[in-house]
This record gives structure tokens, sequence and C-alpha cells, in this order.
């Protein structure tokens, strides 16, 4: 093996970024939560974007050198210390996060804002906090390079969306919040299980040095089976999904945006990096193809249920269900029959550009369901007449989400189906490429449904609650609006998703 | 079979005979009642097992402060109206069917060790010296793996801004609703005048043995908390408003702390978490006493709840 | 046997009580408790894991008991946050329930 | 000597343990909640006492003897007011309450 000593265990230059990308949030936590006030506020907008920014610089870095950016915390090296590693996925998946929550925190603005002068209130102070951990867990989530550290990043991640799901209190929420609470604490105590039996079998947690030690046992299987379990759980998989609809479409606009867009995928990612980069050659074929019957169920029932949903967050909460199901189709998809491998290459890049425009498409949905029901004050699909005259961009903002979920050109949404389906007629699964098409096709129904009440007239005159600040919907117009245009990848940055992966796989290939 | 492999034997069947009594139970109370048992229980299996930092924290934790905290939860319960059915017998069997195959899965995987068994603790050993540290315990958690308990820390400010979170917004910077049964001359005035100046003494004594032996800031910081309930339970102090300045600094002085050290480790040793040489132990004293602090106070607050009133 | 797969057994059968209490309990609280319990098997895991790793004079691997005493820790602030919300639920409802469709009811049972 | 030390442990163990099983019988037997209480005092005062003191002679130095006499001062204290405690609310709210 050239690369068995490649143990990407020295500190890179601009290594220090990867650091500073977990120090920020935390201590930008802790600031908000001494200074309290208004300062909660004020340093979540200007470190986000900042935030931004260092994603951006690892992103170009990770790019320009087609190498692993890595830091040694401490100077202790793995097995005994922490690595922090950003490959391509994780540099992609920041940047993108980084995207969609500079977009929340201006949308945020209009709704947690706080006056000059005013006491500390409880629902911005909370929100604005939560919003930094969950950004500094999804920074850890993509960054950490040992699993014990990502179970510290999936509790982060668990306590800062819980509380955001029931900020307003009330009962429904309070309830939904509970429920999401449980099964996000069996999630993690699950993943815990799996970690103690790994660590039992090859005395390390670290990811690379795994990849290289794992061997087919049955510890290691029990293990890998109770993470993914848990991690499913997290995930809302169907049929582990649901406490997702009611704590997703309860939240207010702002958290339902980070929740959907966001905190479901840092445990998607985990997934990935479990089965493709520690362990690839132990899910199997059997194992794939389960994965991809959970997937595929997820796309159906959401959908289905989605068509029946009578209000408009019910539905896009629904929706994510299934389109958290695509996700999983990649794990067949990528199977590759002849090395008994899941191979990082195709479905995996299409399955992250999948993550992502459903990232930004959902955050933007949410953010225009949440404006809808600002103005009318019910978000009643039925009585929706006349929206679409009196919020234009609110509308259009949607409608480029529901595209890009649907997968029309040049959409983000098209571009991952696009490579779904091409992986699918590659590897001759041309059942899976039907469940692609099914589910495009209930999209487009429910979305149907909701523009043609949208742009019909009303029924009785419209009264507004409240008239919606342009800043937002221009927030949610943007995310949209990256969303339908991320297809236009495909000429630039997609190869740099492998950055990071050919070595891991070749190691394990011996 | 040895005296203390029978004691095993019989530890075992106690924690499991417990612990299953704990889910069985009809009444609430009960089972509560056993958790707490069962919480000592294990702390003794802990020590059996060689691992006495583990013990000495679940028995503060797991057993002391959790079951402090659901007694709370019972006694408000208590006046609730009555709970819903049983779940059905067919999903009760599916979930025994389940719970059983996880538990045959964790039994394989614990049965059928690896031939030789891989370890850490020679090269924990090995790079402690380095460090000035005598216990191993600490040795990871704030060496190898100080980011881990860094962060750690981070989850707890987030936890109890979750718990706070949850408070009406007309009581935001309120007291917490801890229940105070201040009666002057009553026994509990009387335990809680002579209890803490004892358990504050532990408490600083578990901190600085930490750095050497069994024991630390959780464990210290536990203590800290449990003494900090009872003074709050008892009237003698009152219990803190949630937005008082003092309370915040306390909360987050630990955190802190540990982060600025680490990263003053970037320019003056050579990474983020790294200690300067022969500078490590008095450092990660500085940090170990900061956290103690905070710890106990999250602890504390953490159980007594959201605010209630102002 | 020896006495650390003696505990590791014990830890497994309560990883499947707590697993079954969290899934059939119908009270809120009761669930908290099972958690809870499935918790303390799972860290009991770590301690078996640590104890037969001993070494260099050592009772057990350090590393896997220090990530237990951050789980507990974790754990309790779990516990107290979903307490917090039980209670808080129960104020505003004066009830404590999940709802008829219960988590973890019925969609547990896959795995 | 060493032997002498060890018939005393044994002996002052074996009171001890008979004081405990002797006050959970009570605690499982006895009608209501004072006289159960009172089984329990006999556990943590005798028991206690006669286990601790028992061990004593095994102790390893002055400090480790006096850390064993402290745990039962401490039991001593907190189970005293527990015990007054409880009993009080017994008193306060009924046999039931």
């Amino acid at each position: 093996m050239p690369d068995a000593n490649v143990l990407h265990d020295a500190t890179t230059t601009d290594g220090a970024l990867l650091v500073l990308a977990i120090v920020l949030p935390a201590a930008g936590i802790l600031l908000s939560f001494v200074l309290g006030g208004r300062y909660a506020e004020r340093i979540a907008l200007i470190l986000l974007p900042f935030g931004f920014v260092i994603a951006m610089i690892i992103f170009i870095d990770v790019w320009r050198s087609g190498h692993l950016l890595v830091y040694i915390v401490g100077d202790w090296k793995p097995p005994l210390g922490i690595a922090l590693r950003a490959d391509g996925l994780s540099a992609t998946m920041m940047v993108a996060m980084a995207i969609v929550f500079c977009a929340v925190a201006i949308f945020a603005y209009a709704d947690f804002g706080t006056r000059e002068g005013s006491a500390e209130v409880r629902a911005p102070f909370a929100f604005w906090i939560l919003l930094m951990a969950i950004w500094g867990a999804m920074n850890l989530v993509s960054l950490g390079g040992d699993l014990f550290t990502l179970y510290v990043a999936l509790e982060l991640l668990t306590f800062a969306a819980v509380p955001l799901v029931c900020l307003d209190g009330r009962a429904e929420t309070l309830q939904a919040a509970l429920r999401y609470l449980l099964f996000a604490l069996l999630g993690s105590i699950l993943y815990l299980a799996g970690t103690a039996l790994l660590y039992g079998s090859y005395a390390t947690l670290d990811i690379v040095l795994l990849s290289r030690r794992v061997e087919m046992e049955p510890a290691t299987l029990v293990a890998a089976t109770l993470m993914t379990i848990g991690l499913f759980a997290k995930t809302a998989l169907f049929p582990l999904h649901l406490w997702l609809p009611p704590a997703h479409a309860g939240a207010p606009a702002a958290a339902s945006a980070v929740l959907s867009a966001v905190v479901v995928k840092g445990s998607f990612f985990l997934v990935v990096r479990l089965w493709f980069d520690v362990m690839p050659g132990m899910l199997g074929s059997a194992g794939s193809q389960l994965f991809g019957v959970l997937g595929a169920a997820a796309i159906i029932f959401g959908s289905v249920v989605a068509l029946q949903q009578q209000r408009l967050k019910l539905l896009i909460a629904y929706s994510t269900v299934a389109q958290i199901g695509y996700l999983f189709l990649i794990f067949p998809l990528a199977f590759d029959a002849a090395s008994a491998q899941l191979q990082g290459t195709g479905a995996l890049t299409g399955g992250i550009i999948q993550a992502i425009s459903h990232a930004t498409a959902k955050a933007a949905m949410f953010m225009a369901a949440g404006l809808i029901y600002a103005a009318l004050g019910h978000d009643r699909i039925d009585d929706l007449g006349g929206i679409a005259r009196a919020l234009p961009m609110t509308v259009v903002a949607f409608a480029l989400g529901g595209v890009s979920l649907i997968g029309l050109p040049p959409s983000g949404g098209f571009l991952a189906k696009w490579i779904l389906l091409e992986a699918t007629v590659a590897t001759g699964q041309w059942w899976w490429a039907l469940v692609i098409l099914a589910g495009g096709l209930f999209t487009s129904c429910y979305m149907f449904i909701v523009l043609s009440r949208a742009v019909a007239p009303p029924s009785e005159p419209l009264k507004f609650q409240i008239v919606v600040p342009r800043y937002q919907e221009a927030a949610a117009l943007v995310l949209a609006l990256a969303s339908l245009l991320l297809g236009f990848v495909a000429l630039g940055p997609v190869d740099v998703l492998q950055v990071g992966r050919l070595d891991s796989m070749m190691v394990t290939l011996r | 079979m040895t005296i203390s492999s029978a004691f095993d034997v019989g530890l075992v069947v106690l924690i499991l005979a417990v612990g299953a009594a704990t889910i069985a139970m009809r009444e609430a109370f009960a089972a509560v009642i056993g958790y707490v048992v069962y919480g000592l229980l294990l702390a003794m299996a802990w020590v059996r097992l060689a691992a006495v930092d583990v013990a000495l924290t679940e028995a503060a934790i797991g057993g002391g402060m959790t079951g402090m905290l659901m007694l709370g939860a019972v006694a408000r319960l208590r006046l609730a109206e009555g709970n819903d059915i049983r779940t059905s017998l067919p999903v009760r069997l599916a979930a025994g069917v389940l719970c059983v195959l996880v538990t045959a899965g964790v039994a394989v995987a614990i049965l059928s060790p690896p031939k030789t068994i891989p370890t850490l603790a020679p090269m924990v050993m090995e790079n402690l010296a380095q460090s000035g540290l005598g216990n191993p315990v600490a040795g990871v958690l704030f060496v190898y793996r100080a980011l881990d308990t860094l962060l750690e820390k981070v989850v707890l400010i987030l936890a109890l801004l979750g718990v706070w979170s949850l408070a009406p917004d007309s009581v935001w910077g309120g007291i917490p609703g801890l229940r105070v049964y201040a009666r002057p001359g009553s026994t509990l005035t009387f335990l809680a005048q002579l209890l803490p100046p004892v358990g504050i003494v532990v408490a600083v004594y578990m901190c600085w043995v930490g750095a050497k032996e069994p024991g630390g800031a959780f464990q210290g910081g536990t203590v800290l908390a449990a003494m900090w309930l009872l003074v709050m339970i008892a009237g003698l102090t009152s219990v803190p408003s949630i937005g008082e300045r003092w309370l915040r600094r306390l909360l987050v002085v630990g955190p802190v702390i540990f982060l600025g050290i680490g990263l003053a480790g970037m320019v003056l040793a050579n990474a983020f978490l790294a200690y300067p040489p022969g500078y490590a132990k008095p450092l990660i004293v500085a940090v170990e006493v900061a956290l103690t602090l905070s710890i106990g106070a999250a602890l504390g607050l953490l159980a007594a709840g959201p605010p209630e009133r102002v | 046997m020896n006495a650390a797969t003696l505990f590791g057994l014990c830890g497994a059968v309560l990883v499947g009580l707590g697993l079954y209490g969290l899934v059939t309990n119908p009270e809120p609280l009761r669930k908290i408790l099972a958690f809870n319990l499935l918790g303390s098997g799972v860290f009991l895991v770590f301690g078996v894991v640590a104890r037969r790793a001993a070494a260099s004079g050592l009772g057990g691997d350090p590393v896997p008991q220090a990530m237990v005493i951050t789980a507990i820790v974790v754990a309790f602030a779990a516990t107290a946050m979903a307490i917090a919300l039980v209670l808080r639920l129960l104020q505003e409802t004066g009830r404590s329930t999940l709802s008829a469709d219960d988590p973890g009811g019925t969609d547990g049972g896959n795995s | 000597m060493k032997l002498a030390f060890d018939i005393l442990t044994v002996f002052f163990v074996s009171c001890g343990a008979f004081f405990f099983l002797a006050g959970t019988v009570g605690l499982l037997r006895f009608p209501d909640s004072l006289t159960r209480l009172h089984a329990l005092t006999k556990v943590d005062n005798l028991g206690l006492g006669l286990v601790v003191l028992g061990l004593l002679p095994q102790a390893s130095g002055l400090f480790a003897a006096l850390k064993l006499v402290s745990i039962w001062l401490l039991v001593q204290l907190s189970g005293a007011i527990v015990t007054q405690l409880i009993a009080g609310t017994v008193r306060q709210n009924g046999p039931d309450g």
C-alpha cells in the first residue's frame, strides 16, 4: 500500500481555520450568554457572516489544493488525541450550511430582533444563541475526525434544536418538542453504544484509523447497526419519522427553516461518514438495498401524506420526510458489486447535491410559509386565494423552491436526480429510477395544489395581520434562487467532493 | 466460585432486579425510588470495574441528582390527571422482540472480544508524565481529549438555556421554580446549616485530588451543586433570578477560561488546547477549579428548573 | 466467565430493559426513567471495554472511562431538559401525555 | 496480632450485618411508616456503626480510619435528620401523606 503511512495526522497550513470554525460559535454562545440582552443578536449577526467567510476559505483551499485540511488538536495525534479534518464533503456542506445560516439570520432579524434599550427578551435571546449552537454543531459534524467528538456534536445539535421547536410555548409545540427530544436521545444513546463497541474492538475512534482497522466481525456489525438505527431516528428516516412533522411545522418559521434544512442533514452526514468512510466494505448488497427500500418508502409515504395535508407548514414538513428518502437511495446506487464496496463517486455526489439543494429550497419554502402565515394569520391551504397577488416575491420563492424539489432544470434538485438516474442506469437497478420519478410526480402534484390555490382570486377580501418586511421576502427568494441555480455547479466544482475520498477507499481495498 | 465473583453475581442480579422493577412498577413514585437505589448499586458496579472516577460520577449524578430531579417531577405530576391506557399487547410483544434482539446483539458483541484486546492505556501513561498529572482519567479529559470536554461544557450551558427557554415570556429573568421549605428551626434548616461546610470541604478536596487520584471537576461540581440546592431548599439563601450578572458569569467562567487557555496554546504551545511545557499542571488545575464552580452552578440550576416567578 | 464479561452482559440486558420501557411506557416521566436505564447500560458497556483493556498497571483503559464521565453529564442535562418539558406541558394542559399516537410506540418496532 | 484483628473484624462486621438484616426485615414487615423508620435507624446507627468498627482494624492508617469514622458520622447525621423530616411529614399529613 503506497499510502498506508499517510495518516492525515499532521496539521496542514491553514489547519487553524478548522479550529476557528468551531471556536467562533462556541465563543459566541458563551459571550452572548454572559452579556445577555441584545448582545446575543448582535454577536450572532456579526459572527455568522464570518462563518461564511471561513467556510469559503476552507472550501477554496480544499478545492485548489486537492488535499485535506487537517488540524491536530492539542498536538496529540490520533488515536490518543483528536484530529479535525476537512475533506471535499465537509467543506461543501459547511459552505452550503453557512449560506442557509446567513439567510435565516436576515430573515429572523424581523421576528427575533429586539428594540434598542429594551430588556432581555426570552425568545430572541434563546433563538440567537441556539442558532449559533447549531452552526457550531454543524461545523463540528463536518470537521470532527473522531466518532466520540461527533457524538458530542450530535448532542450539541439536539440540545440546540429541541428548544427551537417550542420557542412559542404553546402546548402542541411543547408536546412536539418532548417527542423530538425522546427520539433524539434514543438516537444518540444508540450511536454511543456503537462507539463503545467499536472502541472495544479497535481502541480508536478516529475515522481514518478505524477505516484501516475495521474487519468484518460480529462486534463491528452490531456497533454499525446500532449507530445506524440511532442516526436514522435523528434523521427522521421512515419509519422513525413520527417526530418530525409536528416539530418542524410547529416551530417559528426561522426555526423550521433551520431544523428542516440543516439539523436533519447533520445526522445524515454521519451516516455517510460511517458507511462511506469508516466501513465502505461492510454494508454489503443486502444492507444497501435495505437502506434504499427505507428511502423509497419515505419518498412514497411522505409524498402521499403531504398530499392530504390541509395546512401549508405541515405539507412542507411531510415533504421533508419524502425528500430525506432520496438521500438514502444513494446507498444501493453507490454499491459496487465487483468490489462489494460503497464507491464514493457518482451517487454520493448526487446525494450531497440533493442534500444541499433540499437545504436551500426547504429553508426558502418554510420562510415563505412563515410569511404567509404571518400575513394571513393562518396557513390553511384552501384559503390561500389571493396571496400570490399580495406577496408575489414570497410566492415566487415558494414556487422556485418547489421547482428544485420536483427536480426541474436547472435546479440543484434536477442535477441531483439526474446523477442518481444515471447511477441507476449504470448499475442496472431500474426500480430505483421508478421511485425517483414517482417522487417527482407526487411533488409536482402537491406543489400544483398549493400554487393553484395561491394564484386563485380570494373568496373574500384578504385581511392582513402585519406588513411583511421586504428583506424577509428577499432572504427567502435568495435561498430559492440559490437552490434553482445550484444545477450550474455541474459546470464547476463538483469534483471537489472527491477530495480526500480516494485514499481511504484504496486502503480498504487491501 | 470465589467470594469476589459471588459478590459480582449478586450485584448483577440486584442491579437487574431493581432495574426491571423501575420499568415494571405501576407507581411512578416507587419507580423513581427504585431508580435511586439502582444508581447506587451501579456505582458499586463501577468500583468493581476499577473505574472509581466513574463510580463517583455515577453515584453523584446518576443516582443523586437525577433522582432528586425525578422526585420533584413526580411530586408535581401527582396532581395531574390520571394517565392514559397501557400500550396494547401486540405493541408490547413487538417491542419485547426488538429489545431481546438488541440485547442479544450487544451480548454477542461483548462475548466475542478481539483476540488481542487493543488498549490505549500504555500510550496514556507514557505521555502522562509530560503533563504532570497523576490521574490518567483527568489526563484524557483535560489533555488528550480536551476538545470533547470543552464542548461538553458548552452542551451543559445550552441545556440550561433550553430549560430556561421553557419559561413563559412574562417571567423571563425571574426566579426558578425550585420548591422552598423554609421553616426556621426545622430539622431541614439544621441539616442545611450543618452539611454545607463539610460538603464544600469535600468538593474542594475532590477537585484538588482530581489531578492525582480519582475525583475532579465533575464530581466536585456535583457535590457543590447538591450543597447549594440544599441551602436553597431550606430557604437559607434565596434562589437567584436567572438574569443575575454574577450568576451568568459564574456559569461561563469555567468554559471561558478553558477556551482562553486553549487559544493561548496556539501561540504559547504549538496547538489549540496544548499546554506550554512545564505549565501544564498549574493550567489544568486552574481550569478544573473554574470548571468545578461552573459545573456546580449549571447542575444546580438545571435541577432548579425554568423560572416561574419574577 | 470473568467479572468484566458478567457486567457487560448486565449492561446488555439493561439496554434491552431500558429500550423496552422507552418504547412501551406511555407516561413521559417513565420514558425518561427508561432512557436513563438504557443509558446506564450503554455506559456499563464502556466500562467493560475499559476493564478488559487493563494494562500498564491501570485497572482499565482510561479513555473509555473518561468518555463515560462526559456522557453521564450529558445524560443528566438531557434528563433535566426532558423533565422541564414534561412539567411545562403539565402547566399548559393539566396533562402530561404524548397524545394517542405515541412516539416510539408503534414505530420503534422496526430495526 | 493480625489474627486477633481479623477475628475482631469478622465479629463486628457479622454483628453489623445482623442488624442490617433485622432492619431490612423490619422495613418490609412493620405496619406503618413510623415503625419502619424505627427499624431503619437501627440499621444506620448500630449496623453501620458495627461494620465501621469492624473495619477499623483493617484500615491502612490513621487517615483511613478517620475517613471510616467520618462516614459513620455523616450517615448518622443525614439519617437522623431525614428520619425526622419523614416523621414530621407523616405527623402532618397522616400516614398516607
